[in-house]
């Protein structure tokens, strides 16, 4: 056993690229909870094709896991990667484009056949033709140490196949010294039914674990010491399990039976899969035969008293808007979770975008305000939804929760919030015949009153069909309705009372806000920290509400020279901006299906700076 | 802990009131064409409701839109007129949410068969315990006269002045060939009928399908004259009951015999068939129900009119409780905070 | 028989209110079409309850039917009404606000029987108490004369029932000095087959004239001279039927078969019922299950090289909505048109709205640009029809065509176009197998070729997942997805490059530009000219396309002071225009379910320039 | 004056060319999972069409969402991979404005079943000559692994780890009681038998439509194993076909007869039953075929497979042309000129 160098770093991202079938979901995701127990601060950007299983080799078959993290705060999964695992040729190809200049490569050289080379379209093995000359590449023929080292179990040449990733995540973990204890925990519960399998991965593991620490190939260790986080609790959790758990939260904590209604899309289906598992909570999970039912379900069960909730993806809102109209009309709360991807029509859906902003605030026929709530980091989908569900439930409305396929998907370390401590949110349903009015609004928040049916003496009927203010019977009265307009109209924008004012990052005034909504927050915050660093006047205002604006946006803006907004759309916050407050925004927009990277809108930033945007 | 609504209900309970037809009046002007068949179908509804032990505060109408979804506005019940065609979806989800109450589906031939058609037949097989009660007026009554998925083949319309183009849906086979579990079929001007097949609706445990011929006089008048009028019904309807043979006619002197598998209409008089020739009818079998349903727009056979099927089969919002009490007296009931601290996690000094 | 004094008027506006049963419409089509025989200017305006047929008497089943017609030029349906036939105490209840002070009423007493005057709510009889003193009431027992007039017919009292609104458009034609003939003439072809009808209809008819013409009631003939209109031909027409036409004059010049899939739905069902007749013009009409079935088949029927189009309202569009947004994906022409009506929503089914303005420009997931066309009057809706299908046509893209229940069912004097000078919209499929690609563009507008399914050598595959550039295979290249999402926003945008620039009415800069779009035309005209012709600086802008907007409107606006945007919703074409061009435009915002009345324009235009705005 | 469409296809009309199945492969790279029976249902389906003597570019195949719905990209004909669920419609749309074409709609048990329901049964009633092809896995495939409207009850999924609630629909009865005209089922590892029902789905006038069972051996591995497994097929499923009786098992020993009117296994080696005693299978009776698809999930009978119901019924597009024909021999082709100029008209000088 030689002596290793064992080097520090601050931080570092390491990619996992493999064929659909490699295992590389699973590797990241594996990998990500072990560094997450170490204390290090991480993102994770995990990226799959739209096909279920691609043949083997094809570049379109290639799925790949990012992760960045470090002993400082991590806030994206990382503009490029440090590090390359390429599992085969294809891999190699697909994300070579991600590695620095001068990074490291790991490929399992088995993946680098004829066959291989000719599906990902390389005339020549980069392996030999010196084309990798500016990385460190480190040849490994994972295939066959994984063989090698399952060689007397006599299992199926398809069973080590699937293994190899093991070896690969052993490797890794002796790389950047972290324990194998918990993928061994974890492999033990997961196939204690079948023994081989457990026996099978707990060896391989334990190959590429030997392999760094035996072989001269690796010279150099890494250590990544835990990030000074904020004390406390925590574990790593994706959005869509968050968006999961912060309804759960939010239904206990009102006291509501939570009642979900979806159809599976991706990528929100995780969302389903979740709640699907809680049963000794309550939760009912209901998959629908559309998105229409979906939804409709959703509303029926709200009227029962339930909180009524309904998870989907751009193309699922579009099905389901006839529905939130009327949800608007009959003023019951209903939460309503887009995971965006991108758009239009099919789009690419296993990609991120946030280009259904102006859907969720117009995609309805007559006027249909919603609150539109939106997430901007993994853990934060569940302060989002939780807030969303208070404001459904305080102010008797269906309201949007928008996050995307790559807060969906990715995640992060999350202080886990004291259950009792999060904010009371109880509600109350009118048992009082007394002075009963379906329509009769609180004076404050303009809620009409919740009565479940059950309740005797307060019989009522609601609709679809303009109603009579206070009493809800159905008028078609030319002054009731523009008065019944405004009054959802403004039951929406009452909401800017109910909520804190927004906070910029950094300084209240200046040459450059940034302003950014959703799961941009990472590499805006990472962007503006950057030119804050180097002294330059660049604030941060990141908008958990885009419908209604918290009351002092509009000052904020004014406040400042420039205003840049990011989005992965064509433009469609800045839209908002510039109609609401007539300030000349700007938008940076990137619309190919993944997020921005920091230095992209660090560059941005710096052009405004040097005048030259 | 009981949830609010738990509470709610319990705070509120009432004993059970002895109601008449009339506590089922809402006080809403009704506002139907006069001399709609709608009205009549509700006046029996009506009456119907309070035979059946529920209080009417637990009574929940939904419908979709149509003339015949304004109903719910003239039931003093709970109600929800919807959007079109998602009445059926919207009950799914209450029912689920509240078994304990009592949901009734009202719909039209365009609202439950037209727009409405995917979430009719999912609920069919999914055996949800909403009744549907579907106004068959072969006809877009609201929109003002287009023919609809039921209209006969040929029909002259607003929307088909050559006439249409489309063979209708025989709704009851929709409802078998989803898998209904009840299935039946009654007249707007046969209150007794109705009455009687509203009240079975009622009992079925699961989803029950009821459609209801209904005369729209303003746009499609006179469609089912041969099956309601005094001179013409007795021939041309034949009441299907369980356990009896198929026997109609003003001299009750006709029957319905098999074929092979095929029904055909036999004289009780010439001497050739009995009684005990006929089909007798029996409301669990699939596959009677089939051969039955089949014959409404076969002609020669009078139509058959009653409860085509009524079977046991699991209640889906009783099997979701079920496997929540599973679930709960295996796990006991969920702890939010102890969920959010649970598998890996680590602590940060 | 008395001399009758013969008054000339420049214009009026009757309105013929009565039950739903009563016939309402039938006589105001009857007054309007032989009034624009006559060669007045008109508008018209109907206005009937979302019942079907209400029972009698009642408040709610009041329908009515307004005519504006006159000797100058018509732009609306009359803000008031000068007369008002009112065949029941309920309609009189309803529609006397529209009644001009000192205005006629003239009354069927025998619709204020005790019973009547219960279900309207009078507690007196509004006829006896004094309470009409400041009108000039004509009562007349209509109901009694008709049965009079029938005596010896032995028809059933619902017949002759039936038959009472012949006899009070009899009088208003002796009253406003129409001929009888165009009735008469329809009366005897469409009751060809039932001459008791028939008879009974032509009895009324002239016994109500002879009432006019015999009693002393009424002391004065009126006599509205024909208008100075451009010379040529002239029909009346619906907005509805001038949609139906205009789809089919586009599909003819295009040499295309016109396909509708549609399902019906107020107020648009009655372009469906004017496309199913056509039959002899080779329209394909099919009524779909459900809106859905209906955008999807016209887009079927698209590919396969029809114009196929599809008719709605609001609540459908919301379900059309991922289709449409299929639409863009595939770059197939389609034409959406929707009458809009009152929302959010079921809403006010029978009312007109503008309210969906934003859902066709963002009712979508994704980046999804459709093009917007929008009609200002009824007789205009053939041209934005015809328009919207040439842009669909040579753009290969979803179009939509914005009109409304006001627009759709009013109607008025239509100049018939010269067929053969219509716009040439020749389009051609791509034929050449020789250097096809899918999506290898026009290098001028961008769109792509159209293929119908039976050319041998160019099969190919389309869909709703991304596209590469040109070859059209599914792509999830991140460069390419960015590529297209532009390119399709380019496509739409330079639209702008094919269409005339906007026009203003009125100078071309100044103190106040009234900018409209849609049915609010008539109104916003008539109110910017009587500031004009005060010598007030107002100028109108009106505009046919809102997206993409004409080049020169920037430019526009940036030459007045105020810019006001009227609009039946509340501000939906002020967020576009404040957005795209940070000109500070305020709204002027009505949401009853009405058009504007000139008037209330009228005001708001004085405040501004008083500067109390 | 033709129309474009008549144009273009005149210029470019060719030959009838001799095909072979490569013939229909596209350039494209076939992505589904190794070993999924979508494979084989994409070789029989290009072996069939040569035979067809229909001209590759007069295809059209039509597809939702779904791993299925990627089976127009691998045909070598035009192809249309729509939104989830609709292809039903928008091949109805091509179809009626196409009469001259050949349209396929490929469809998985979630995209023709669940959110494709309600124009699955339309398109049934109204018999438009669509031919569809629906590739049942009884699992949603794309969106890895929920279960769908023909999962079994009690499937465990990533959706219901507690098992499903919801009772199967079986899609031949739910396209029988839709009043379809063609309706089969047939096997993806039995391509003979494929190849057969795919050739009569083409030749149907009006719509066809054919299930096929299909292994999703990712998500749903061996579902039907029993029916095309060796070892047990022969005895689990029995072959439908017109004029025969149904005989079914290894030694072809079994039959079906109807006892009453429920079909009941009997066996032909005891002696007690010969084959005249067996059902024989009429394709053109629908009540029969009602029976027959009834047999699908009852215990102890052997899963039917082949084709139900065959029945000719008129075609709706080719209707929708009679009446314009009709209307065009009546009052001559369309002038627009003079339709613009008709009824009330007058003049301003
Ligand atoms: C999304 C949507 N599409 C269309 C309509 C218009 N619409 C209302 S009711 C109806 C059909 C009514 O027919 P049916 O269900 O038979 O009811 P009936 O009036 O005959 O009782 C239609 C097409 C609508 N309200 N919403
Ligand atoms: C509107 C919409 N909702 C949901 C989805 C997600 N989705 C795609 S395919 C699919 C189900 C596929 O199941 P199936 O039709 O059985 O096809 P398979 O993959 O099994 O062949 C779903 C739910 C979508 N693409 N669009
Ligand atoms: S239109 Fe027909 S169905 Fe509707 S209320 Fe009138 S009579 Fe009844
Ligand atoms: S997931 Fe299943 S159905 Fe889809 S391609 Fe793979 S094996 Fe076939
Ligand atoms: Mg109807
Ligand atoms: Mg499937």
């Amino acid at each position: 056993m030689s002596e290793k160098t064992v080097q520090s770093l601050s931080e570092v991202t390491i990619r996992f690229a493999g064929d659909s079938g490699d295992g590389m979901q699973l590797t990241g995701t594996q990998f990500t909870n072990t560094t997450a127990i170490l204390g290090n601060d991480l993102s994770t950007l995990p990226d799959y094709p739209a096909e279920i299983r691609a043949p083997a080799g094809t570049l379109f078959g290639v799925s790949g896991f990012q992760i960045h993290f470090g002993s400082m705060e991590i806030h994206t999964p990382g503009d490029q990667c440090d590090v390359l695992v390429a599992m085969n040729a294809a891999a190699l190809k697909v994300n070579l484009v991600s590695l620095i200049d001068g990074g490291t490569i790991i490929v399992n050289t088995d993946g680098f056949n004829d066959k291989n080379l000719k599906l990902s379209g390389y005339k020549e093995n980069p392996l030999r033709n010196g084309s990798l000359d500016r990385y460190r590449v480190f040849e490994v023929d994972i295939t066959k140490l994984t063989a090698l080292a399952l060689q007397d179990l006599n299992l199926s040449s398809k069973m080590v196949d699937r293994s190899k990733n093991f070896f690969a995540l052993g490797m890794m973990y002796w790389m950047y010294n972290r324990p194998m204890e918990p993928t061994i925990e974890w492999i033990n519960g997961k196939f204690v039914n079948k023994p081989e399998i457990k026996e099978a991965n707990l060896r391989v593991l334990k190959a590429g674990w030997n392999y760094g620490e035996t072989t001269e190939i690796f010279a150099v260790r890494y250590e990544v010491g835990p990030a000074k986080l904020a004390p406390g609790r925590y574990r790593n959790i994706t959005g869509n399990q968050a968006v999961a758990w912060g309804m759960m939260a939010a239904a206990k904590k009102a006291n509501l039976e939570l009642f979900l209604g979806s159809y599976p899309i991706t990528p929100a289906s995780d969302i389903l899969h979740e709640l699907s598992i809680y049963k000794q909570f309550g939760v009912k999970t209901f998959q629908a035969e559309d998105e229409i039912a979906g939804i409709c379900s959703a509303l029926g069960a709200s009227f029962g008293g339930a909180l009524g909730v309904t998870t989907t993806s751009g193309p699922g809102v579009a099905l389901k808007s006839e529905a939130i109209g009327l949800a608007v009309m009959v003023e019951l709360p209903l939460v309503i979770v887009n995971v965006q991807r991108g758009g239009p029509s099919t789009g690419l859906p296993t990609k991120t975008e946030q280009s259904d902003l102006l859907q969720a605030l117009y995609g309805r026929n007559g006027e249909a305000p919603v609150p539109i709530v939106a997430a901007s980091t993994p853990a934060d989908c569940f302060d989002a939804v939780f807030e969303a569900s208070r404001l459904a439930l305080k102010f008797m409305t269906p309201v949007f929760c928008l996050t995307d396929g790559y807060l969906g998907n990715g995640s992060e370390p999350w202080l886990i919030p004291d259950y009792n401590s999060l904010p009371d949110i109880a509600c109350s349903f009118r048992k009082d015949a007394e002075g009963f009015f379906p329509y009769l609004r609180d004076e404050q928040t303009l809620a009409r009153p919740w009565v479940i049916p059950g309740t005797p003496g307060l019989e009522h009927r609601i609709g679809g069909l303009e109603k009579q203010h206070i009493t809800g019977n159905v008028s078609y009265d030319p002054a009731n309705h523009e008065l019944m307009t405004k009054l959802r109209a403004e039951k929406v924008e009452r909401i800017a009372d109910d909520i804190p004012p927004a906070t910029v990052e950094g300084d209240d005034h200046g040459e450059v806000l940034v302003v950014g909504w959703g799961g941009t927050y990472g590499a805006i915050k990472t962007a503006v920290m950057r030119h804050r660093q180097k002294g330059h006047s660049v604030s941060h205002l990141h908008l958990r509400y885009v419908n209604p604006m918290q009351k002092n946006v509009g000052e904020i803006l004014y406040r400042f020279k420039h205003i840049l907004v990011p989005e992965l759309n064509l433009g469609q916050l800045v839209k908002v901006l510039r109609a609401k407050y007539l300030v000349p925004a700007t938008g940076l927009n990137k619309i190919q299906g993944l997020p921005f990277k920091a230095i992209e809108i660090e560059k941005k930033i710096d052009e405004i700076l040097k005048g030259n945007a | 802990m009981n949830t609010l609504v738990e509470d709610t209900l319990k705070a509120t309970a009432i004993d059970q009131p002895k109601y008449s037809a009339k506590d089922f009046q809402s006080d809403q002007d009704v506002r139907w064409c006069p001399g709609c068949g709608d009205y009549s179908i509700l006046a029996q509804t009506q009456r119907v409701m309070p035979e059946l032990g529920i209080p009417k505060h637990k009574m929940v109408f939904v419908s979709g839109i149509g003339c015949s979804s304004r109903f719910p506005y003239y039931m003093n019940t709970y109600g929800f007129h919807s959007i079109h065609g998602r009445a059926t979806a919207i009950a799914s989800g209450l029912k689920m949410a509240r078994p304990d109450l009592s949901v009734w589906v009202v719909t039209g031939d365009g609202d439950g068969m037209s727009i409405g058609g995917n979430h009719f037949i999912h609920l069919m097989r999914r055996n949800i315990d909403v009744n549907v009660l579907l106004f068959n007026n072969q006809i877009y009554g609201l929109t003002k006269g287009q023919y609809s998925p039921t209209s006969e083949k040929g029909k002259i319309t607003k929307s088909t002045p050559y006439g249409s183009l489309d063979y209708p849906f025989n709704p009851a086979s929709l409802a078998l060939g989803a898998s209904a579990t009840f299935v039946a079929r009654s007249l707007d001007r046969d209150p007794r009928h109705m009455q009687t097949i509203i009240r079975r609706a009622a009992d079925h445990r699961g989803t029950s399908f009821v459609e209801i011929y209904q005369n729209c006089n303003v746009f499609n008048d006179g469609a089912f004259y041969q099956f309601t009028e005094k001179e013409s019904k007795d021939e041309s309807v034949v009441f299907i009951e369980h356990g009896k043979p198929l026997v109609f006619g003003k001299e009750k002197d006709k029957g319905i015999r098999l074929n092979g598998f095929s029904p055909e209409v036999v004289s009780l008089k010439d001497g050739s068939w009995s009684v005990s020739d006929l089909l007798v009818h029996d409301e669990k079998d699939t596959t009677l129900s089939f051969i039955l349903a089949d014959m409404t727009y076969k002609p020669g056979l009078p139509r058959p009119v009653g409860i085509f099927l009524a079977l046991d089969r699991p209640v889906y919002e009783e099997e979701m409780v079920r496997q929540i009490n599973f679930a709960q007296e295996k796990q006991s009931d969920g702890d939010m905070a102890k969920l959010l601290n649970s598998g890996d996690t680590w602590i940060v000094q």
